[in-house]
């Protein structure tokens, strides 16, 4: 199984819409232990990428394409996940460089490096109550399979459940890191919205990965 | 929330122009990078000094380009940091020569997207520095200071710097001017009612009629603890007590002294909470030197404020003094 | 409404205490009246200017006195007239031989204290001439512009006189510039929330979610009429078209522009207001010499803002570039 | 029938407490055409009259009385009514200037001089929806009865009538002073907040009055 850039660049669009529809309930977690913003601040990151890849539709480089979606995610965000899943992009694009199909295996080497990126960038470690929290046992899911030589349609299955319980494990963690990181024990009792939008990410690519392939 | 604004979109790229345009005698708007705002006056072999942050903090951070303060500024969406690009262009556009300090608040989004465009600067052999303004005692322990984020105190540190770098410091001198500047700053906050971000309407927090939160950020992120309501002279008094302790300030020091204003706060509650703070630090023998009372940095409409001490030794005093202006903070 | 305060009926008198605690540098308060406080350096020969009102409209009154500005300043209850003790011990203390102008925005309450002021100055040999201030377009129809009630506009005709004060006018000489500057000014403003006494923690009036009012006054008083809340882009124009036809403003005419917050309104609403402000200005070829955006005079806690414009000639305009130094008001 | 120093100390204490009682409905009243302080300023005013009464309490000359009295309401309050009210009780003050006892066609005669007063200072007409459409039927009132030499007890009433008549009609009426008097049309359908303060002093006057007259 595989994606082609054009297959690619519509499961961005689908993670877009999930992240759009789901603004407002990243928000409200944010007020919760943060500044209120995550959901608009990723539904304009996610706009702009949804922008750059109708200017780009015949772009074939999947590399190219994923390098100009880094940039514009960066510079319409700003904010934390400006720069964390700017460089992620980055680093995911170097993995497809020059190719315009990546195979499961690529995909999940993009995923590695991707979340790699984020963890170089951000700095935070499993256990601080961020998107790590979700993005490393993802990370560790997709390695594990890759060293295992896992079926892949029970690999992305088993790293979207390593990330759901990442994610819902930020309930009980007190903060370290990003704004929360002040708060102390009042953080706890809340999902990390940066966790939460991470498996929104990473659950929405995977599905719609699996509907790509049975669609062609 | 009501708002006068065309749409919750427009708010930051409109409010950016509406800024230069109102001042032009104070700063240009970049043509490639219309989130920049750069002075329209540089000096050749000044260090730079560029600022940036979220927008939502008005008149902060636009508001202290101008002399004796920043050369340039990048700003952001609502409580957002800015992205590279406006960063980055600001510092090519200020950069005399002599090399471009970045003063940061010390919040994640600031602190990355500030060093992605210290890389992307070195790359066009821009030299910059970076110093983080960690004033707000109320967001971490005393030991963990390096994790405390900046408040209204990054004012007080920009007139400092900004004054040092009119007359002439190096990029070096103004580096270790500010981390003495940061060491002897700190504010604390209390808030009485919230804002609320343009593209959701909602309330950050939800406070009760008879409640404040106490020690929360300029962001509406939730504090220290929420605390029954006070008065303005309990309200001072606690600031004061976390503050002086903290600062290490004895009798005989001399501070400056900021209550800023989050927003919907009166000037009458301003002063008068300044009046208590005033009382305390005379009782324990330490000397105003200079007072600021005003809105600094805000949090859009919400109600609340802030007090920040700057401990003061003869150079800080000094540059607290030299003549500046912009718009947000003009000194004679 | 809640407020950081110590008890209703102590807001003034601490927030007078607070204000002059903190600018020991610009003002003392008069020990026989603590209502009253007054310019720390007074030159010998200068005419001297008083003016004053009610509180609530922080940082005005009280922060217009400094340098270029005015010497004294009374300060009433809270949205009322100060009584004439404050104003005559003021105009005692200011008096430097050469006469003292109050400036007064032309309310009843105002022009009474004012007027009885005067007389008693006058018992004790001091010269005195009042100017009234009315830039507020929608409190009176075009014809009866004497009944117009003073608003933002008073702030740039501080401007003005004080700068011409410090130039050595005369106090005949202040009061035909004042007519001068009055008859050029015009200022009209919006509210979308009400502010509320502290004594009765009342609203000032109550406004559905979408609606705003037009044409309202400083206090609170109703305006000309109430209607579906705006955008800022159609406030601005709703403003621009009372305000530059009222002012008989034609291609060619400078200005100064004045956009005031009322309290809870954020800069960045402002700011977008004066975007499109400018933007009508543009179009009409009126040139915008210099802008203010910030408050100026607001009413405690309301929400919205004023347009103020001033149509300058010559004179004005030097006037309004004079340096200045006030806490509310400093200009290089 | 006549009011001595304390009795009419004791009537001034007695408006003070219904100003007092009533603060809030005069708010509410200004809120609606003005400012809403219109109870606040009067019930400074006439608390600053109560202290200052407790200061003279050995005070003897009414005159001198009503002086100190005029200027603590004027300092207490400035606002629109401390110059009108200051002036009136000035005024009032030179009709009982060295006596220690005022019979009832002085104290007509005491009203007559502080209305005066408050029409010289505030240049109110009747019909300008004030006060002054409140004080001006209680003065013609008060002088048609000196000239008939009518019986005072009803001749009292009747002033306070005239004063009630003249208070409800500003109902109607369109503002053209104060801060109402930009309100044009919109000022309609309120009673003007000074003219309902003004009707509720006199009126207390009149029955602490004749309170004090069956006590005596
Ligand atoms: N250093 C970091 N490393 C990884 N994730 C981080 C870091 N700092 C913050 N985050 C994530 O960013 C999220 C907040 O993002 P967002 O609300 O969009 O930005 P901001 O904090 O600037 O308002 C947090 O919930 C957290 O998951
Ligand atoms: N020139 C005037 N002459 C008589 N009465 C006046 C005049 N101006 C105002 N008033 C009265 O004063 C009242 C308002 O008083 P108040 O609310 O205490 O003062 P302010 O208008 O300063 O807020 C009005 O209702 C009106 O009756
Ligand atoms: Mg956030
Ligand atoms: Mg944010
Ligand atoms: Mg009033
Ligand atoms: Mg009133």
């Amino acid at each position: 199984m595989s994606l082609t850039v054009t297959q690619f660049a519509g499961v961005l669009n689908r993670i877009a819409d999930r992240i759009s529809e789901r603004k407002e309930y990243l928000c409200e977690l944010d007020r919760h232990i943060g500044d209120g913003d995550h959901g608009v601040s990723m539904d304009i990151g996610w706009s702009a990428i949804r922008q750059k890849l109708r200017e780009l539709e015949s772009e074939r480089d999947l590399g190219a394409l994923l390098q100009a979606v880094s940039l514009a995610f960066l510079n319409a965000v700003g904010a934390s996940v400006g720069p964390l899943y700017g460089t992620a992009f980055l680093r995911g694009s170097a993995v497809a460089k020059g190719k315009s199909e990546l195979s499961d295996e690529e995909l999940a080497e993009f995923w590695i490096a991707a979340i790699g990126g984020i963890r170089q960038r951000g700095k935070a470690e499993p256990g601080d109550k961020t998107m790590i929290d979700a993005w490393a046992p993802i990370a560790s899911s997709l390695e594990a399979s890759l060293a295992d030589d896992e079926p892949w349609d029970s690999a992305w299955d088993k790293a979207v459940r390593a990330g759901e319980r990442g994610m819902n494990a930020t309930k009980d963690l007190v903060s370290r890191k990003g704004r929360s990181g002040r708060l102390g024990d009042r953080s706890v009792g809340h999902v990390d919205p940066g966790a939460a939008s991470a498996w929104l990410i990473f659950s929405t690519f995977v599905q719609a990965h699996q509907e790509a392939q049975t669609q062609s | 929330m009501k708002k006068l604004i065309n749409g919750p979109d427009r708010v930051v790229d409109e409010m950016v122009e509406g800024y230069a345009a109102a001042y032009p005698q104070y700063v240009v708007q970049l043509t490639g990078s219309k989130r920049a705002l750069v002075r329209t006056q540089l000096r050749k072999g000044k260090v730079g000094i560029v600022i940036g942050g979220g927008s939502g903090h008005e008149p902060g951070f636009m508001g202290y380009v101008g002399r004796g303060f920043a050369d340039g500024v990048a700003v952001g969406n609502v409580f957002a940091s800015p992205s590279p690009d406006p960063i980055v262009a600001a510092t090519k556009a200020v950069d005399q020569g002599a090399g471009v300090l970045y003063m940061i608040a010390n919040y994640a989004g600031d602190n990355m997207n500030f060093e992605m465009s210290a890389e992307l600067a070195a790359m066009d052999g821009i030299r910059t520095a970076a110093v983080r303004v960690t004033d707000d005692v109320a967001s971490a322990p005393a030991g963990d200071e390096e994790k405390r984020r900046g408040i209204a105190g990054v004012v007080l540190q920009y007139k400092v710097a900004g004054a040092a770098a009119e007359r002439g410091y190096s990029l070096e001198r103004l580096v270790e001017l500010c981390g003495k500047a940061n060491r002897n700053t700190r504010s604390m906050g209390v808030a009485v009612s919230p804002c609320s971000m343009p593209q959701t309407g909602k309330p950050a927090f939800e406070l009760a009629e008879d409640e404040m939160e106490i020690g929360l950020g300029i962001h509406g992120e939730p504090g220290l603890v929420r605390g029954k309501l006070a008065s303005a002279d309990e309200t001072a008094q606690s600031l004061i007590e976390r503050i002086v302790p903290d600062l290490g300030l004895a009798s005989g020091d001399r501070v400056a002294v900021m209550v800023n204003g989050l927003g919907s706060t009166t000037y009458m509650e301003m002063f008068i909470v300044f009046r208590k703070a005033k009382q305390l630090l005379d009782a324990q023998g330490i000397r105003i030197h200079r007072a600021h009372v005003g809105e600094f940095v805000t949090s859009m409409e919400m109600g609340g404020l802030s007090i920040t001490l700057m401990k003061l030794d003869d150079e800080l005093a000094g540059l607290i003094d030299d003549p500046a202006d912009c718009p947000a903070f003009t000194q004679a």
